[in-house]
């Protein structure tokens, strides 16, 4: 999906032909100048996103997520699994903004150990879908040979359903896994491995059309023509121009990977269940939704918005990291 | 008999809507449709073929077996008019073999006449070697069943039964139809979906339609023996959801009229309650939640040998430990936080009926966290380090603690947690899906058999109302381990001549209030030798519609047992 | 050459584009006519503004982010800039037809050639479907596309660039409209196709006698068929001529370089092309002096002051510069305004 | 030989080099035909020499360019370049190779890596073939820079920073670092506007001059090739219709051809253009896949024969330096005068 | 085109068989018994024998070799003595649920009206709200109304189903009291009121799982029609002088469908593979159901087969959007 606001690329400089692009030309100023420091992509970047307002808050909104969950403990140092068996049930309050659950825990602490484990697993997981996505989609789009068996793999992926996956990774390395890095890591790294190892195919399809388009460009031809080996062209040439759809994968993949996680939570799959996340937090909210009903507010709105933060920020980059839009 | 417990059932209702004109009597039929919600659907409607709690009630309104257990655990004749005993000649005095008889007039519902030879042949459907049949256990020990006659069914066992009430007693042991089920013997049995779905059966429903973890339709049994029975023309029998879902639907939402197995937080089912469209009943039977300690040691670096008689427990084979572990339990915490009306602390593996239930152990029912560190200090645990955590010759006092997946239990292992970490014991919590831990896979090491953790907690009880067999499951004999591919039913590894030689004499023991003497003992031999914690004496939740008159949970039979009797309060 | 009253007559057009970093004048202050059939030629390289000013004056400019500030564009005694978008729609396709640079993106691939002809035919002649179908036929048959009434089914992928632009050149010509407007139409083609379009065109001139506006950036290509030409600079018309006057007697250093600038394929080979150095100019504010002063070798203080008006050079010959080539010096105070 | 008489030992040698596409259909994708975008290309080009090769878009002009450059594993034939094999060299024999030939291209938005800065881009063949110091890289990066006429403080800059005729200059800087002989300008001017094409002719003059450089100038403006080339070859259809010394070839065409091409050339000078008659070809270029029997021009041929619809007519020399591929030069054909006569100016080489 | 549909039929066969294998083997491994769920008060050895039974000591090849016999012999063979009352398959052998000891196909068949009723009807409701919005989206780009529909769209994305599934019951079922909470599967139709019966509990699945399909199905139409805004053709139906409805409705629509289209064909498997967690909040025991239940109940034969099926179908359709892309785009024209 490409989404492009008209209002640059539309400009009709007469003629239609590849527009080119205002320069000041052969000024006077140039020539004293000593050589200027190279004019950073990420700047113009930045100042295309800046103009999107929705991805301007998303991603505001979620830096703030980001901080509350890496700094909150500081400033909330209650534990997330301490029990007040007599503060239990209490709704918002000084002593617990956010109240606390049926076992007097703070939901707050819990609210932020949750996110931590999220946002974790949605960045972990988004990482490993990327990582493997652009693998097999610049493999098999660069080469030939490869390009049948690896879509008949990623055929394969798509068709292939998370929950067993997930219960057989569950049981292959759960116990090895727990006895090397303990139980809570063990699992992160199952649910991270499980929703990555299921989600990289539409990066790699994406990634794969574009090396294709890619391998048609000129400089493609040109840094042949130059003899640069498969190995070079791929880091110098390939990867960096697949970059763009690959950061609008990487914010849909945070979203789709935190929504997944909650899922799994939700089907009692994920983590263990004294261990908060957001998914699980709001499944276990739900049976005391009447009663209670910011137990289910909370997670779920917090699900919610950072998913829509991500989504607005994914929107936002498209549009900042088109280069017919940014070149000028 | 079956006229006192209409007249409790009766009192019972009037109690809960006085004002409600009851509408016992009257035609079959009369009271229109009842909706019942199984969060968990079941698979199949031949309870032969799956064990499972669900199907055995499904299929109860339909089967019957020749005698049920009430509410309270007695036997209540069903099909039979009388309960043979030694006294009235039904059971031989050597109790080597039981012979019933029939009622009169009793008739499948497709109008045919139930015989003996129906009986017989449920013998021969569930013990047929290549069945795979469920119930196997019922038979266990029946040498023969023959039909004397058309109502006569004599039960021979291979040695002296005292309790010989096995066999065709209970819902999960009733007795189908030979004309339905002759060709579906043995491996056959499976592919007998036709049958498998729609039994014939004796009781007041017959199937309509059966979708397999989804729905079912019953509709008034036409040659049901009872005269103006069911009340209702149909029954819709709703599976799938969730337990919170199910709760909703009758007390919330009035869609239905009975849920079952609402095993929800407390402060749930009393906030759905206060709607005012139903009400929460449960049913205490021998269910006990209890933490099983290891008496082995299932150390990882083991290997092979983990959680095997080789390698006794470092620590928790010293019943001190365990004592001091079970004082510093909040019981009646547990019960307020997880199970609310359907659950009682316990101290007691066997806590019902009443005659087996040991009041040896009660003290363990107050909250004692500073009894619990004197005995630690006394078995020599203290700790030395200051970091909070007691150790012996170098050892920490840290426990792993497993449980299957399931929201209660990870707040009941929440609290217990903190509480023992409180008495300097260091614990570490661990939850399984329920499929694996309670699957018995002998490759998978998450299994509760191989209870490769210090510590697990999960709920056990037994069927019917004679717990010897259940007892006999903490004979060394029957310890778990990689010769019996893990299979046995003694979990926590615990071995004592004692016990086994005094279980050998219950199995000898005919007289009621001797048996009852003897198992109090040995559920005493279990607590106090450090191999259980009993935690909660469990009862099974449900909830009907406060129209539904006639509901009479009993934990040792089908919870549907008396549906028969069921109507509506208009 | 056609002297009768102008069919078109567009008036100090302005159009400005908003880009996010501030605003294009894409089109300053243009003035021209269109004489009924004769054929306008328009000059000028990408950027300077000969394009927009078509799409302006009949409302195909999005906007935003286009705007026309200000202008009058009589058409038929009517202000087109003032006119109703339903209004312009009766124009467009009817009275008015387009032909644009490239064929291929030009014509919808999904629709038969045959529906895109039709299309204006129904819509502005309310011809039936059948009178439609033969009047396309018709028109293919007109355009020169052999097997006319079989390939009316055809996808335009199915026809080659040159093909394709005859079938452009079809629906313009539809509903035989007084002005027909070609943005380019030849530039995407090969010379070859480019030479059997030009004769096409010539030959429909001369049967239909529309007038015709052809933009290019071609001046062969103008040289062979105009009867009057203007060049385009930075927005502005900066020489204006009969072509031949154009040719033999430039009066503007732009005209007078891009001449130079392009080789022959006949005639004397110079050993070195001539350069117009620099860039053309993207303007972001009206201008206040000559735009080609950068780029020009004949500048002298006038021309950063102010921006050249159009000086009359000639009978129907107009340039916008200070420089008084006939008397190569600088302009007299005298024909301040034209 | 086909070079034109210099005597000099031609810097590229190409003897029917062939590029074919293949084209792949029904169930099992069996190759069923080809697309012939160079069906046996030959010439030479000396060194210092330009040669134009102009056709019109689809001719196999670009994949000639390129499957010289090795671009391409090519299907047939061969390529020599300062007495080097291309056409068959292994992979670090080709690589060794490459800093001698260096090509120019079409796009300059297109050719240029638009992630990576002019410094990189015109370092980049740098990296790849020498191993200088990072200051010895910058030196010459912007000595290359200062050659082309780019201001060296814009170095850092991105491509998209620049204007077309600009990033052409960063494009041509790229080909020139390696010090090569040989370079393939790609329709180097198609995509820029008239005021700047002079701009960029100009400058590849200059650099011929002063560096020496042997070019294969590939475009289909045909004015601008007779500006810049020394001889020219006319392609249509994967083949070579003409070669001939740029003044011979603009004065007298032979093949109709060129003629016709030559022809529909606009003539910006109205007085000219009224006077002129033109040939008009009829119909288009018919598609490579499927080429017409015999002479593939025989279908739009002003001059056709029978005998061009049945035999392809060799590429010949029939006058010193000019080559042409048609029947109307046939001598040998039994019976039958030739068509047109056999020019009588005689080729100059410059 | 043809040749093409064949060409990629023969290959999606290897493929198929790769994915049976990969699904065969990957369950096989998988932890789960379906012991599980039989109370603990049956004794060990009765479960041994139960499983001997569901035949799960055979080694794995066998059981794999059998099961493909299975599915591709009897299974069709069944289909066909059930369309045309033959007995081709009779004493054969067919895949049988462990959970329910009956066919596993007869069980899809069963859930099959009730998944494509409710998330099927989702889908196509989604995807008739999706469009309009789409379009009207991208061609007032930037608008009011674009702004509101990426928002929604947005939250689309963004809210799980057991969020607003549960929030929606609460609202509708508990508070007003307007739908039922419990999904009947029973119910037919067969009359208007059993009609409007069936739209009441209908609605609110529907409702959650459309919010899903508008959300993804809305982009894509904004970014096609984007696209297509800005080409050429549409300037050319503007200088026609076609009105804006036919430039948008008719030029720009019919090409920004062709890659809609396929996006929508390619959603179309999730249909008959359910929507897992709605049917599990609204208790439409649909397929979704069904393959959750199985892998709880560790029913191997179950989620093998539905697994496999669904693996099927996505192979299936990413052909049929091909030939959708082909049929619809005059351009594309395979072999």
């Amino acid at each position: 999906m490409t989404d492009r606001p008209d209002h640059t690329d539309d400009v009709p400089v007469a003629g239609n032909e590849a527009t080119p692009v205002p320069f000041n030309p052969v000024g006077a100023a140039q020539s004293q100048r000593l050589i200027e420091a190279p004019r950073s992509q990420l700047r113009d970047v930045w100042d295309q996103f800046k103009t999107h307002k929705g991805a301007l808050f998303g991603a505001g909104f979620f830096v703030f997520i980001l901080l509350a969950v890496l700094l909150g403990p500081l400033l909330w140092p209650l534990e997330p699994t301490f029990i007040d068996i007599r503060a239990r049930n209490s709704g918002p309050s000084l002593t617990h903004p956010f109240g606390t659950d049926q076992l007097g825990r703070d939901i707050l602490a819990r609210m932020i150990a949750g996110g931590r484990t999220s946002l974790a697993v949605g960045l972990t997981a988004m990482a490993l879908a990327l990582f493997l996505g652009t693998l097999i989609g610049v493999l098999s789009g660069y080469f030939r040979r490869l390009d049948g068996i690896l879509m008949r793999l990623t055929d394969l992926f798509l068709a292939l359903p998370l929950l067993p996956l997930l219960l057989v990774m569950m049981l292959l390395f759960r116990d090895s896994l727990r006895a090397a890095i303990g139980p809570e890591t063990g699992i992160f790294l199952l649910v991270v491995l499980g929703i990555g190892v299921t989600s990289w195919m539409p990066t790699a399809r994406i990634v794969r059309g574009d090396v294709l388009a890619l391998k048609e460009r000129e400089f493609v031809l040109a840094a042949r023509s130059i003899g640069t080996p498969a190995r070079r062209m791929i880091t110098r040439h390939i990867l960096p121009n697949v970059l763009s759809p690959v950061m609008v994968s990487a914010t849909l993949g945070i979203a789709n990977a935190i929504i997944t996680e909650s899922a799994l939570s939700f089907l009692g799959l994920g983590f263990p269940s004294d261990y908060p996340t957001w998914g699980s937090l709001l499944r276990d909210g739900t049976d005391y939704l009447q009663s209670y009903p910011e137990r289910v507010i909370f997670p779920g709105a917090a699900i919610s918005l950072t998913v829509l933060a991500v989504n607005y920020m994914g929107d936002g980059l498209r549009d900042a990291l088109d280069p017919r839009i940014r070149g000028r | 008999m079956k006229l006192k417990t209409v007249l409790i059932g009766a009192t019972a209702l009037a109690a809960i809507a006085p004002m409600a004109h009851a509408q016992e009597t009257g035609e079959r039929g009369r009271n229109g449709q009842l909706n019942i919600f199984y969060w968990q659907a079941p698979s199949t409607l031949n309870p032969y073929l799956s064990g499972g709690t669900k199907e055995v009630e499904a299929a109860s309104l339909v089967l019957e077996p020749l005698v049920r257990f009430s509410e309270t655990g007695e036997l209540v004749p069903w099909l039979v008019d009388e309960i043979p005993t030694v006294e009235n000649g039904g059971v031989s005095d050597d109790l080597t073999s039981i012979t019933w008889t029939l009622s009169e007039g009793v008739t499948w519902s497709d109008g045919t006449p139930l015989t003996a030879e129906d009986a017989v042949f449920t013998w021969q459907y569930c013990t047929d070697p290549e069945g795979g049949c469920a119930q196997a256990s019922y038979f266990d020990g029946v040498e023969n069943v023959e039909a004397v006659d058309d109502r006569t069914i004599k039960v021979t066992f291979s040695g002296p039964k005292p309790f010989p009430y096995t066999a065709f007693v209970g819902s999960e042991s009733p007795i189908i139809q030979k004309a339905q089920f002759q060709d579906c013997l043995g491996a056959k049995a499976p592919e007998c979906t036709e049958a498998n779905f729609n039994p014939i059966g004796t009781g007041p429903y017959v199937v309509d339609e059966f979708r397999p973890n989804d729905v079912i339709s019953y509709s008034a049994n036409e040659n049901f023996r009872e005269e103006g029975k069911p009340a209702f023309a149909s029954v819709n029998f709703k599976g799938g959801g969730d337990a919170a879902a199910a709760a909703r639907a009758v007390l919330e939402t009035g869609e239905y009229d009975y849920a079952w197995n609402l095993q929800l937080a407390p402060e749930i089912l009393t906030n759905m309650e206060a709607a005012g469209l139903g009400t929460v009943v449960a049913a205490y039977g021998t269910s006990v939640e209890r933490i099983e300690v290891n008496q082995t040691d299932p150390d990882p670096s083991l290997g092979d040998a983990r959680s095997t008689t080789e390698h006794p427990h470092p620590f928790l084979t010293d019943p001190r430990v365990v004592q001091a572990l079970s004082k510093a339990i909040d019981r009646q915490l547990l019960v307020d936080i997880g199970y609310g009306a359907a659950g009682q602390p316990t101290c007691n593996i066997l806590p019902a009926p009443e005659i087996y239930a040991s009041t040896a152990n009660d003290d363990c029912l107050t909250y004692d966290p500073e009894g619990a560190k004197a005995l630690l200090e006394e078995a020599g645990w203290t700790d030395t380090d200051g970091d909070g955590i007691r150790d012996k010759d170098g050892r920490k006092l840290s426990v792993l603690y497993q449980t299957s997946t399931n929201a209660v239990r990870q707040d009941v292992q929440a609290i217990i947690k903190q509480e023992w970490e409180d008495i300097g014991v260091e614990t570490e919590l661990r939850n399984i899906d329920g499929s694996v831990f309670f699957g018995g896979d002998p490759s998978s090491p998450d299994t509760f058999q191989k209870f490769y953790a210090d510590l697990e907690m999960y709920t056990n009880n037994f069927s019917g109302v004679d717990p010897e067999s259940y007892m006999a499951s903490w004979k060394c004999s029957e310890i778990p381990g990689p010769d019996s591919q893990w299979q046995g039913q003694n979990i926590p590894r615990f071995c004592s001549e004692e016990y086994d030689a005094l279980v050998d004499k219950l199995s000898q023991t005919v007289e009621l209030e001797q048996r009852g003497e003897i198992v109090k003992q040995l559920n005493d031999m279990l607590v106090q030798g450090g191999a259980l914690i009993p935690l909660i004496h469990r009862g099974n939740p449900a909830a009907h519609a406060k129209t539904l008159g006639g509901v009479k949970m009993s934990d040792w039979d089908s919870e549907l047992w008396n549906i028969k009797d069921w109507y509506r309060i208009q | 050459m056609p002297q009768n009253a102008p069919v078109l007559d567009v008036r100090d057009l302005t159009t400005i584009f908003h880009t996010r970093t501030g605003e294009v004048h894409a089109v300053n202050g243009v003035s021209f006519d269109l004489r009924r059939g004769e054929l306008l030629g328009v000059v000028g390289e990408s950027g300077s503004g000969k394009s927009v000013t078509m799409m302006s004056l009949i409302g195909l400019l999005p906007t935003p982010p286009a705007e026309i500030r200000h202008g009058t564009v009589t058409f038929e005694g009517r202000d087109l800039l003032r006119m109703d978008d339903a209004g312009l729609r009766r124009i467009r396709g009817d009275r008015i037809g387009f032909v644009f640079q490239d064929p291929m993106t030009s014509l919808n691939p999904v629709f038969p050639v045959g529906h895109q002809i039709a299309e204006p035919l129904r819509k502005h002649m309310r011809l039936n479907r059948r009178q439609a179908r033969d009047r396309a036929v018709e028109l293919l048959e007109l355009v020169g596309i052999p097997d006319a009434a079989r390939r009316l089914g055809d996808y335009p992928h199915q026809f080659s660039g040159g093909m394709r632009q005859r079938v452009m050149i079809a629906i313009a010509l539809a509903c035989d409209p007084d002005v027909l407007i070609a943005d380019e139409p030849t530039t995407a083609l090969d010379v070859t196709i480019q030479a059997q379009i030009l004769e096409l065109v010539k030959d429909l001139r001369e049967k239909l006698g529309m007038a015709i506006v052809w933009i290019t950036h071609d001046l062969g290509v103008i040289a062979g068929i105009a009867d009057r030409v203007m060049v385009m600079y930075g927005g502005q018309i900066v020489e204006h001529a009969a072509v031949r006057e154009m040719f033999a007697r430039p009066r503007h250093p732009y005209t007078r370089a891009l001449l130079k600038t392009v080789p022959s394929v006949r005639g004397r080979r110079e050993p070195r092309l001539t350069v117009i150095e620099g860039q053309p100019p993207i303007l972001t504010a009206a201008p206040d002096a000559c735009p080609f002063r950068d780029r020009c070798a004949y500048r002298f203080d006038a021309c950063d002051r102010r921006n050249p008006p159009r000086f009359d050079v000639g009978p129907g010959h107009d340039a916008a510069c200070f420089w008084d080539f006939d008397a190569d010096a600088p302009r007299g105070r005298v024909a301040a305004h034209a | 030989m086909l070079d034109a008489g210099t005597g000099r030992e031609p810097l590229v040698r190409v003897r029917d080099l062939k590029m074919h596409f293949p084209i792949h259909s029904g169930l099992l994708r069996r190759r069923t035909g080809a697309v012939k975008a160079v069906d046996g290309v030959t010439f030479d080009i000396s060194q210092g020499e330009t040669l134009g090769l102009v056709g019109e878009s689809g001719c196999g002009k670009s994949t000639c360019g390129r499957a010289i450059l090795r671009l391409y594993d090519i299907t047939g034939g061969s390529v020599t370049i300062a007495g080097r094999d291309v056409a068959h060299a292994g992979p670090n024999e080709l690589r060794r190779m490459r800093p001698t030939m260096q090509m120019v291209f079409q796009d300059p938005q297109a050719s240029l890596n638009p992630r990576m800065t002019v410094a990189r881009i015109i370092a980049e063949p740098l990296d790849e073939h020498t191993r200088l110091s990072r200051a010895e890289k910058t030196a010459r990066v912007h000595d290359l820079m200062d050659r082309v006429g780019l201001n060296r403080a814009f170095a850092n800059r991105y491509p998209h920073e620049f204007s077309g005729g600009q990033r052409q200059r960063i494009g041509i800087a790229r080909a020139l670092a390696l010090n090569p002989r040989f370079i393939v300008c790609d329709e180097p001017i198609a995509a820029l506007d008239v005021s700047i094409q002079a701009q960029v002719v100009n400058l590849l003059e200059e650099l011929q001059d002063s560096l020496g450089l042997t070019y294969l100038f590939i475009s289909h403006d045909l004015s601008m090739v007779r500006h810049i080339a020394d001889r020219v070859a006319v392609m249509y259809l994967g083949k070579i219709a003409e070669l001939s010394p740029r003044d011979d070839l603009y004065a007298d065409p032979l093949h109709p051809y060129t003629r016709a091409l030559l022809s529909a050339v606009p003539e910006p000078d109205p007085e000219a253009a009224a006077a002129s008659s033109r040939t008009i070809l009829t119909g288009d270029v018919p598609s490579p896949a499927n080429p017409p029997k015999g002479c593939n021009f025989c279908t739009r041929c002003p001059s056709v024969m029978d005998i061009c619809r049945r035999i392809d007519p060799d590429f010949r020399e029939v006058a010193p330096g000019r080559h042409v591929a048609c029947h109307l030069y046939d001598t040998t054909q039994d019976g039958r005068p030739t068509a047109a006569p056999i020019p009588t100016r005689q080729g100059e080489t410059p | 085109m043809l040749t093409f549909a064949l060409r990629r039929i023969l290959i999606s066969i290897p493929t198929l068989l790769v994915i049976s294998l990969a699904i065969f083997l990957l369950l096989e491994l998988a932890p789960g018994d379906p012991m599980s769920q039989v109370p603990l008060t049956v004794p060990d050895e009765v479960k041994q024998r139960m499983r001997e039974a569901l035949g799960m000591g055979e080694p794995i090849p066998v059981r794999y070799g059998k099961w493909l016999l299975q599915f591709f012999w009897v299974e069709p063979l069944n289909l066909i003595d059930h369309w045309f009352g033959t007995t081709f398959a009779a004493g054969e052998q067919r895949i049988l649920s462990w959970q329910t000891r009956s066919p596993v196909m007869e069980i899809v068949a069963q859930r099959m009206p009730q998944t494509l009723w409710v998330v099927g009807m989702s889908y196509v409701v989604g995807v008739l709200i999706a469009l309009p919005i789409g379009i009207y989206s991208a061609y007032r780009q930037y608008s009011v109304f674009d702004q509101a529909g990426t928002f929604v769209s947005m939250i689309g994305y963004s809210v799980p189903p057991f969020f607003s599934g549960v929030l929606v019951i609460v609202i509708f079922s508990i508070q007003l009291q307007w739908f039922p909470s419990v999904y009947d599967t029973t119910h037919v139709v067969d009359s208007w009121d059993s009609f409007v019966v069936q739209l009441r509990q209908m609605i609110m699945p529907v409702m959650v799982l459309a919010l899903q399909t508008t959300a993804q199905i809305s982009r894509f139409m904004r970014a096609s029609m984007l696209d297509n805004l800005g080409q050429d053709y549409v300037r050319t139906a503007r200088a026609k002088g076609m009105s804006e409805a036919v430039v948008v409705l008719r030029h720009v629509l019919r090409n920004s469908m062709i890659p809609v289209v396929t996006v929508i064909a390619l959603g179309v498997p999730g249909i008959f593979g359910g929507a897992i967690i709605t049917e599990q909040v609204f208790k439409v025991n649909g397929i979704g159901q069904l393959l959750i239940t199985a892998i709880q109940g560790a029913d191997l034969p179950m989620v093998q087969t539905l697994t496999f099926i669904f693996a099927v179908l996505i192979v299936g359709f990413n052909l049929l959007a091909d030939i959708l892309y082909g049929l619809l785009d005059p351009r594309i024209r395979y072999d």
